[in-house]
């Protein structure tokens, strides 16, 4: 891939926020998000539902749905400022340099159009590439995903796949015109976890035979140990952590990483039945709090937690961390 | 294909019989005869005369018989009303003007209303939604259409001349009788399209198409409007028949020589043949209008099996 | 043992002791501006309707024939007739009489429709095989026809108007209701009443029918003027509601060919019903929405 | 952990088969075809144990749990409870029966009732059964919010204001109202946040602890399944193709399929990444319209031989209290030991 | 379409039928006339009163040449006869027929048309529907419908030659030759061939011997009858070429001012429309009686309340004709005190007023007299009607109705039914409606046609023997001064013994485009004017009298596609 970023990140997120402006109330969806990808990174962002992954992930994309808006905050793909871009860029920009994969492959594609009809979209929007030409690439993208028989199985529609090649469709649909970045909001949810196997291995060959940025939400652990680099951690908003995924999983300096991955159950875990668990909620994100927001749910939060917020500061090469009070050793981290 | 036609086609002749049967006795339960005189009664022997030559005389359940054996025959007898023509004649004659009018006013109601409905719906919430939303669709739905009709007669045709005041035969003799038929369907099209489109408006794969970078004008016409069609056709759909029988005051303002007007008048006159005839074609046009909408479903929602799953 | 204490969502209103269904929806009626606008006038139109005496300056029947078609005046606030009637008065007592059919007939119609459209929703099979095609029968049937069969047999008036009209009416509820049941009857909290051991009537009434009735009030309120209008289609073949008692809907038959003659006797009842037609149709879409609890 | 002593089968489930009939696939053209949904299922369940139901999607768990309570009839098979068959049981003491068993659905939000408040939907059941005086109910409904860890002002809202781990908790507070001895668990946290489905199994251990109660715990996360179940079923197509006590699968899966299962779960530590093994299958699973014949598995098993493709396995006892239907089971284990909780690597570090 | 504006004058050119066109006319392609005709209501099945009556088509009657005509002062005249008379025995009138009036098929009009004709009429297969016409009248008519004498044995027969026509009468009969308008016959030869009349609705075997033959007939939208080029007889038409456009209902007054039709009947309403409209403001409003329709009140005399004789009057003298008419019908009404209008043959006003004027105390005094005072006991009366626009029906009863309410204390209620349903229930015996509101219009010219409305056994079931033997005596009765005496002591009876209210007459308005002119239009003996009964046809002279002139002013007249 050429470097034309002279060693820039591809994407650099700074100090996002968005919020969207209800009638009686505002949520404050992002809260200071950063971010930041290289070509071949897989940056896994992981967090509670309701911690503002999908919302920074359409920032991203400047597709924040209204009322929601970006309040503040810089975005920076490519070298390009995204916020500033005519919406005819960012046209251009998504779906040709930024794939998104979406959490319910069930839903994301017109159920009224064939597979084909999907791909032919984006091949003539963006390369301009019609009729047989355009035919070859869907057969050959859909072939790289693994789709069997793709030449009829495009003529399909959507409802006639099973979840799983759905997905994998939605994938070739995203590597369409060869993005630079790769967005996958919690691309296997929806999926079992044989098929998930098989659908994120596709991801880890694709991203390391082209070099993409990628950026992978989801808030299941496992699945960040095992296909990501880089992860951060996400609560109410706002960036607790963020590390390599070894020094993640080995030093977590955050109580709230700390408290996820103590959740996970373990398949080799014995059994104990006995479940540890992060007391209370998370808190609703409609008021902007001074603070620490896992303090509520903290047991190590002092005064100083509850009334000042603490900023995002490395702790270590790559590991930087929002809490005034971090986790020093691993002791309690069960594996 | 053939098992499902054929299936609805048997349900449809088992309505068909029931119906006929059913109207059979209505309408001779119904007072007043086809022949009755309004000035003098007739004198028994020649009401006599008149109903034998009709073969009104026999009992009802061999009148009936009778009148399914011409049917079988293709023969639906002569109408009380024109009885110098054929009941079959007097459809082939008077049906294509309601067809006619019928298919201009469905285009120009179902596109009319579709394009109003999605302006409102992608306008939403904003004065233009509201302007089409509520003050055209109450308007539509709060003026009959006699009135509208002889509002654009006044206007159009009195006053200033510019087109006829009914009639058949040329082409500006369609125009006031499409508007003023329009009027209700166009509102009614618009309130559903409005809701279906905005229903649609923030489905996932919308977002997705967005993501990918298509454009607005694709995003609305292949991703909004056509699936928003899908609920139209079930509650449209069975619009349709009544659109093309075509209605007795449209026929009657604009002087259509049209079908609409006997749905009224061949009850006034107990016009016993071409009742049953009218029934039959508003159950032909029904399963007809059944089927199709049922199959331009599937055709437009690929989802959709005819029948779904039984369970 | 330490059961984790959920911190209550925060609400959007204060938690009161034991709220209901009802209570909430009201709660959420009242606060759609608009809606709650509409129910008002359309409560203040049904008022006119059930006070109409009260209300009229004059009967409805009142005449002077040597007051044909005035113009509005102190004596007749919009004018007269050309009976000489006084058609302020009548346009009320056109409420009464339209509301009562416009109201009344819908709701022949859901009371019948609605439980054979449950029945054959929920039962399906041969319950349902019959149900539909009794709808396609009576679909064919001429309208004219069935109504001046009971004309003949029973004679005409309002409340025979509304139940022959309530009575054609079903097919309609009929199929909303099916088709409302068949969505419904499969859904994880209907199978979750089955699995408590809640009896089917319960789950048919009490589960799925408020899940079910938002559809079915748009659809009552969209028949509203439908009914007035067909109540004036069977007053135009003279089967309708009987002079001299006041319709809106005859009276814009009557009306209609007035428009050049005297434009009150003409728009008059075009804007009661045009006024009716919108605000029921604001207060059912507002009630539709205050009976489901997730619209925002 | 040993294996609980066989103990009096609370519930017994013979042989059962739940065929759905569905129009064919096409889009005018349709033939009449059949969902093999459940093909022929057997297992027990005692009180206070838990037996744990896994399975990939479609595999048929959901109808298995729910024609347990014959929330589906069932096409053939014998259900019995508490010695009862209930094929035989009348409208009445079936009435009686939804007493004493009862289920929690996969989706939370979607077993609850949009229209109805957490006091309706609590004080339902108690209606339903006359289970307390009408004055008493409101207080009965507050102790049951506080079972659940839920606070009392819950009553007067609706479901969608809570969350779905709250959810979930309704849900259970509803099915314990009847005071249950069985309770059908389909998939409670697959649809909730990891720290949210911790405390909602914890919840439900402790429920089991106080009030005796036993699973049939329905998941696809062989993790949680290890952490509640006493006995584990792994099903594949509507049949189960192996079924052990906890122990004695997750150290020695002997099914390919149940190999597979366990090679695809991700681990959540990533200085144990696992290379792609033989035992991680490929293909998609077959149509339940139309099951292969012979082994089920066949089409996406690396083990497949000629004989798996005519011939059905039966579920065939390899150990104490371990079944598995697979002609090749020996080989299975031996060419590939995938358990997880092997003696050598079991217990914390 | 198009408006088309003669330029020039056709004065003194000729038409296709070879008439010179009068000073002022329009060009022969302009001699064209467009009719409305409501078609509700209506059954079209001929084109001939022989095929049927009350089914007949409109422009019906143009195809031949009945025995005797009406002219607008509604005098008999020569029509296809020359002269007629009674035989001595009184039994039989003989009829003495023109020679050379040729019919289209190259025969001759001749007496065996007639007696073809009205033989054709009793066949009992025919079922034709006005044979009570002739019954009573001709000999052995009535035996022949019933089927017990074969239909060519009845009373009609060719004279000494054939041009000789006698009809033998069931006794003597003096208006026979009033009836006689009523003789418009079918070709022999043609009904011989086709079997029934119904062959003059086919330009193809339409056989005239009148000014006109068919050229469209389409009973659903247009009817056009073109000039009989080989038409020989005595009646030429200036206007050669006429149209009959069908409507099923509608406001026709649009349509008259856009210039589709020539003429239009209006209702009450549609002048008051009209006279907002520039161009048929100051239009000339033509009116005569037409067929001196009377609307008015019957009741059931045979039931409670209103077999009693002083309820009935109560009612009768509790109608304000005068405030009615001024406000609802004016003027295309008169008041009605009598059963007869005035101008129809022997009709009295004065003798009448003292028995039905209104007198709301004498209505009161009636009907406390009838043992209601105050209208107290009395039962709730339905009072049936059906709409009809030109009478402006609706809004009469309505007037009646609070009236009789208000003034009287009463109870009567109003009901609208179907016509059809309507004359079902009256003509039941016994009749099925208590109270109803109902027209009679003349069949022929005469007292005793109207009268016999109300002769026992008739339309309703007022039986008074008094009055039936009146009518009796006055029609066998020739002396002019006597039959008047007569009849008016018939008309003071009825309306004292009250069986119905009288309300009014009904007066027919028409418009005709302003190029409508001629001699027919103007007015007649009693001062009507506009085309009289029986209207524009073979039994009228008004046919040879109207032509289109070429002063069509601003007038949008757009000739019918029919004729382009
Ligand atoms: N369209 C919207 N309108 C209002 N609030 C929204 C909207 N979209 C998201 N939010 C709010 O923004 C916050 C972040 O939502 P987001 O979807 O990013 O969460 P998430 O981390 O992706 O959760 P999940 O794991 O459930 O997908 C939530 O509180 C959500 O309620
Ligand atoms: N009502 C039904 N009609 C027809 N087929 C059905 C019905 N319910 C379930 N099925 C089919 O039966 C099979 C088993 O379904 P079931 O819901 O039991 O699977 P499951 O194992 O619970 O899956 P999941 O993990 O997705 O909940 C599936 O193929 C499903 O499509
Ligand atoms: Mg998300
Ligand atoms: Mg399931």
């Amino acid at each position: 891939m050429p470097d034309e970023l002279n060693g820039a990140p591809l994407l650099d997120v700074r100090d996002l926020h968005v919020s969207f402006d209800l009638e009686r109330s505002t949520v404050y969806a992002v809260q200071g998000l950063n971010l930041s990808v290289r070509p071949g990174e897989r940056v896994g962002v992981v967090g509670e539902s309701g911690s503002g992954k999908s919302v920074s992930a359409q920032s991203i994309m400047r597709m924040v749905p209204s009322p929601g808006r970006i309040t503040k905050g810089e975005i920076v793909f490519a070298g390009e400022d995204v916020r500033a871009l005519p919406e005819s860029r960012m046209r251009q920009i998504r779906g040709a340099r930024i794939g998104l994969i979406p959490q319910s492959p069930m839903t994301s594609l017109n159920p009224v159009l064939t597979i084909e009809a999907h791909f032919q979209e984006v091949l003539s929007a963006h390369l301009d590439m019609t009729g047989q030409d355009s035919r070859e690439r869907t057969v050959e993208l859909l072939r790289s995903v693994g789709i069997p028989d793709p030449a009829t199985r495009m003529r399909e529609y959507p409802h006639r796949l099973s979840g799983g090649q759905l997905q994998r469709v939605m994938i070739a649909l995203a590597m369409a015109c060869r993005p630079r970045l790769l967005i996958a909001d919690e691309p296997t949810t929806a999926l079992d976890v044989t098929i998930q196997a098989q659908i994120l291995e596709l991801f880890d060959d694709l991203v390391a035979h082209s070099n993409l940025g990628a950026i992978l939400i989801t808030h299941n652990l496992g699945i960040v140990a095992g296909h990501c680099d880089r992860v951060v951690v996400m609560y109410a908003g706002r960036v607790m952590e963020t590390a390599a995924v070894l020094d993640l999983f080995a030093r977590p300096a955050h109580p709230y990483t700390l408290g996820l991955l103590r959740c996970v159950p373990r398949l080799t875990a014995k059994r104990s039945r006995v479940f540890h668990a992060i007391p209370g909620l998370p808190p609703r994100v409609t008021e902007l709090v001074e603070g620490c927001p896992f303090a509520p749910r903290c047991e190590r939060a002092t005064d100083q937690c509850r009334t000042h917020t603490p900023p995002l500061e490395e702790i270590g090469t790559g590991h930087a961390t929002a809490c005034w009070h971090p986790v020093a050793e691993v002791t309690e981290v069960a594996r | 294909m053939i098992a499902y036609l054929a299936r609805r086609f048997l349900t449809l002749l088992l309505v068909m019989l029931v119906t006929t049967m059913l109207i059979f006795a209505l309408m001779h339960a119904v007072p007043g005869g086809p022949f009755d005189q309004t000035q003098q009664p007739l004198p028994a022997p020649a009401m006599a005369n008149i109903m034998r030559k009709y073969g009104l005389d026999e009992p009802i359940w061999r009148q009936y018989l009778n009148w399914l054996w011409a049917l079988l025959h293709g023969d639906l007898g002569i109408p009380f009303e024109q009885p110098t023509m054929t009941v079959a004649g007097l459809i082939a004659k008077a049906w294509p003007i309601t067809l006619i009018v019928g298919a201009c006013t469905i285009v120009l109601s179902y596109v009319g209303g579709l394009v109003m409905g999605c302006v409102a719906a992608l306008k939403h919430n904003t004065w233009i939604d509201w302007v089409l939303t509520s003050a055209v669709s109450t308007i539509g739905v709060a003026l009959p259409n006699y009135v509208v009709g002889f509002l654009l007669i006044s206007i159009f045709s009195v006053k200033l001349g510019w087109l006829p005041a009914g009639g058949w035969g040329r082409p500006q003799d369609l125009i006031l009788p499409v508007i003023a038929f329009s009027l209700y369907p166009m509102a009614l099209m618009a309130r559903f399209t409005r809701a279906s489109t905005l229903e649609v408006t923030y489905a996932d794969y919308v977002r997705m198409g967005r993501a990918r970078g298509l454009s607005e004008r694709r995003i609305t016409v292949r991703y909004v409007l056509r699936t928003a069609l899908i609920p139209l056709i079930t509650i449209m759909g069975p619009n349709i028949p009544n659109i093309l029988t075509g209605s007795i005051f449209i026929e009657a303002t604009f002087a259509l020589p049209g079908l609409g007007s006997y749905f009224t008048t061949a009850s006034l006159h107990r016009d016993y043949p071409l009742i049953l005839a009218l029934v039959l074609i508003v159950a032909v046009l029904w399963g007809t209008c059944y089927i199709l909408s049922d199959i331009a479903y599937t055709i437009v929602d690929p989802r959709v099996r005819l029948e779904g799953l039984s369970r | 043992m330490s059961l984790p204490q959920g911190s209550v969502v925060a609400g959007r209103r204060p938690a009161r002791a034991d709220s209901s269904f009802w209570h909430a929806a009201w709660y959420r009626y009242r606060k759609n501006r608009l809606a709650l606008v509409s129910g008002i006038v359309a409560v203040l139109i049904l008022l006119v309707a059930a006070l109409a005496p009260l209300l009229a300056p004059y009967g409805y029947a009142a005449q002077d024939l040597n007051q044909s078609l005035t113009g509005p005046s102190l004596d007749h606030l919009l004018g007269t007739d050309q009976l000489g009637r006084d058609i302020l008065s009548r346009a009320i007592y056109g409420a009464q009489t339209s509301m009562t059919i416009a109201i009344g007939a819908p709701l022949v119609g859901a009371l019948i429709g609605i439980p054979i459209g449950i029945a054959s929703g929920w039962f399906g099979g041969v319950a349902d095989f019959f149900t539909q095609r009794a709808f396609e029968v009576f679909t064919m049937v001429p309208q004219v026809l069935m109504a001046l069969l009971l004309i003949a047999l029973f004679g005409s008036g309002v409340l025979k108007l509304l139940l022959f009209l309530g009575v054609t009416a079903w097919v309609g509820f009929a199929r909303l209701a099916r088709a409302q049941y068949i969505a419904l009857r499969d859904r994880d909290f209907v199978v979750a009443a089955r699995a408590l051991g809640v009896p089917t009537w319960r789950i048919i009434f009490v589960h799925i029918l408020p899940s079910a009735v938002g559809p079915m009030i748009v659809f009552f309120v969209q028949q509203i003027p439908a009914t007035i209008f067909a109540a004036a289609g069977f007053s135009f073949l003279g089967l309708g509601v009987q002079d001299p008692l006041a319709d809106w809907g005859k009276m814009i038959n009557d009306g209609q060919q007035y428009l050049t003659v005297s434009l009150v006797v003409a728009l008059l009842p075009i804007i009661c019903i045009a006024l009716a037609t919108l605000t029921f149709s604001f207060a059912g879409d507002g009630l539709r929405d205050a009976l489901d609890p997730t619209s925002r | 952990m040993s294996v609980a002593p066989a103990r009096a089968s609370l519930l017994e489930v013979e042989g059962l088969v739940v065929h759905y009939d569905v129009r064919g696939a096409g889009t005018v053209v349709r033939r009449r075809e059949t969902v093999h949904a459940v093909d022929g299922v057997n297992f027990a369940l005692g009180t206070h144990e838990t037996l744990g139901l896994v399975g990939e999607s479609g595999c048929g768990k959901s109808t298995t749990g729910r024609s347990v309570l014959l929330l589906e009839r069932p096409t053939a098979g014998r259900i019995r409870f508490e010695g009862r068959d209930l094929a035989t049981l009348g409208r009445r003491e079936l009435a009686g029966l939804r007493r004493r068993m009862q289920i929690v659905f996969q989706d939370p939000i979607g077993s609850l009732n949009p229209r109805h408040t957490v006091g309706q939907l609590l004080r339902e059941p108690l209606r339903v059964h006359h289970l307390v005086p009408k004055a008493q109910q409101r207080e009965r409904v507050q102790e049951l919010l506080a079972l659940v860890g839920l606070p009392a002002d819950a009553v007067s809202r609706f479901p969608h204001e809570f969350s779905g781990g709250q959810c979930q908790r309704i849900a259970i507070a509803r099915a314990l109202a009847v005071e249950p001895r069985f309770l059908v668990l389909d998939e409670p946290v697959s649809a909730l946040d990891v720290s949210i489905q911790a405390q909602i199994l914890q919840l439900l251990t402790d429920l089991q602890n106080r009030l005796g109660l036993a699973y049939l715990f329905i998941a696809h996360d062989l993790a949680v399944v290890g952490q509640m179940s006493d006995r584990v079923a792994v099903m594949y197509l509507g049949k189960i193709v192996e079924i052990a006590d906890r122990d004695s699968l997750y150290a020695r899966p002997h099914h390919p399929y149940t190999q597979a299962l366990f090679s695809a779960v991700p681990v959540p530590d990533p200085t144990r990444r696992r290379e792609p093994t033989r035992a991680s299958v490929t293909g998609e699973v077959p149509s339940s319209l139309a099951p292969p014949p012979g082994c089920r598995f066949h089409t996406r098993c690396p083990l497949a031989q000629e004989r798996c493709r005519v011939e059905e396995p039966l579920l065939e006892s390899v150990g104490a209290g371990h079944e598995v239907a697979c002609h090749f089971a020996e080989q299975a284990v031996r060419d590939h030991p995938v358990g997880v909780s092997r003696p050598s690597t079991s217990g914390s570090r | 379409g198009g408006e088309s504006q003669p330029t020039q004058s056709g004065a003194g050119t000729k038409n296709a039928l070879g008439v010179k066109l009068p000073a002022g006319a329009a060009p022969a392609g302009d001699q064209y006339y467009v009719q409305p005709f409501d078609s509700t209501g209506a059954s079209y099945k001929a084109l001939d009163f022989y095929e049927s009556v009350y089914s007949r088509a409109p422009l019906a009657d143009q195809f031949t040449i009945p025995l005797v005509r009406l002219n607008r002062d509604y005098s008999i005249v020569p029509g296809a006869a020359t002269s007629w008379e009674q035989s001595a025995d009184l039994t039989s009138w003989t009829f003495h027929l023109r020679k050379g009036i040729m019919w289209s098929d190259g025969k001759e009009l001749t007496a065996a048309d007639y007696v073809e004709t009205l033989r054709y009429s009793a066949e009992p297969k025919h079922a034709w529907d006005f044979t009570w016409f002739w019954s009573g009248v001709i000999k052995d008519y009535k035996e022949a419908v019933a089927g017990e004498v074969p239909a060519n044995s009845i009373g009609v027969k060719q004279g000494s030659d054939k041009y000789t026509l006698v009809i033998e009468t069931e006794g003597p009969i003096a208006y026979v030759p009033s009836a006689c308008l009523y003789t418009t016959p079918l070709s022999a030869a043609a009904l011989d061939k086709y079997g029934s009349g119904s062959y003059n609705i086919n330009p193809e075997t339409c056989v005239t011997c009148g000014p006109y033959t068919l050229t469209k007939f389409d009973p659903t939208a247009t009817i056009v009858l073109g000039p009989n080029k080989k038409y020989t007889g005595p009646f030429k038409p200036a206007i050669d070429t006429l149209v009959g456009k069908i409507y099923a209902g509608g406001d026709m007054l649009p349509r008259f001012q856009t210039g589709q039709i020539d003429q239009i009947g209006v209702t009450p309403l549609n002048l008051k429309v009209a006279a907002k409209n520039p161009r048929t403001k100051d239009l000339h409003l033509y009116k005569n009686p037409n067929d001196f329709q009377i609307w008015y009140t019957f009741f059931d005399t045979t039931k409670a309340p209103f077999n009693n004789v002083k309820v009935r009057q109560a009612l009768a003298h509790c109608v304000d004709r005068d405030a009615i008419i001024k406000s609802l019908l004016e003027p295309l009404a008169t008041p009605a005190y009598g059963y007869l209008t005035p101008g129809y043959p022997f009709a009295v006003e004065e003798p009448l007023k003292p028995h039905t004027n209104y007198d709301p105390q004498k209505a009161k005094a009636l009907l406390a007299e009838a043992g209601f005072p105050d209208g107290r006991g009395f039962p709730e009366v339905t009072f049936n009607w059906w709409a009809n626009a030109v009478s402006n029906t609706s809004s009469v009863v309505q007037a009646l109705t609070e009236n009789w309410n208000k003034t009287l204390g009463v109870n009567i209620r109003l009901q609208e039914i179907d016509k059809t349903t309507f004359y079902d229930r009256m003509n039941k015996k016994p009749t099925q409606l208590t109270m109803g509101f109902v027209p009679y219009g003349m069949d022929y010219f005469d007292a005793s046609n109207m009268l016999s409305v109300y002769k026992s056994g008739g339309r309703h079931n007022w039986d008074n023997a008094e009055y039936d033997e009146l009518l009796a005596k006055g029609a066998a009765e020739s002396d002019t001064t006597k039959r008047q005496d007569i009849y008016t002591q018939a008309q003071v009876l009825l309306t004292q013994d009250a069986p119905a209210v009288f309300i009014f007459h009904l007066l027919y308005g028409y418009y005709y485009a302003p190029y409508i002119k001629g001699a027919a239009l103007g007015k007649n003996a009693d001062g009507y004017d506009g085309i009289q009964w029986p209207g524009f046809n073979s039994t009228s002279d008004s046919l040879q009298q109207l032509h289109v002139a070429d002063n069509v002013d601003s007038w949008p007249r757009q000739k019918p596609t029919d004729l382009q």
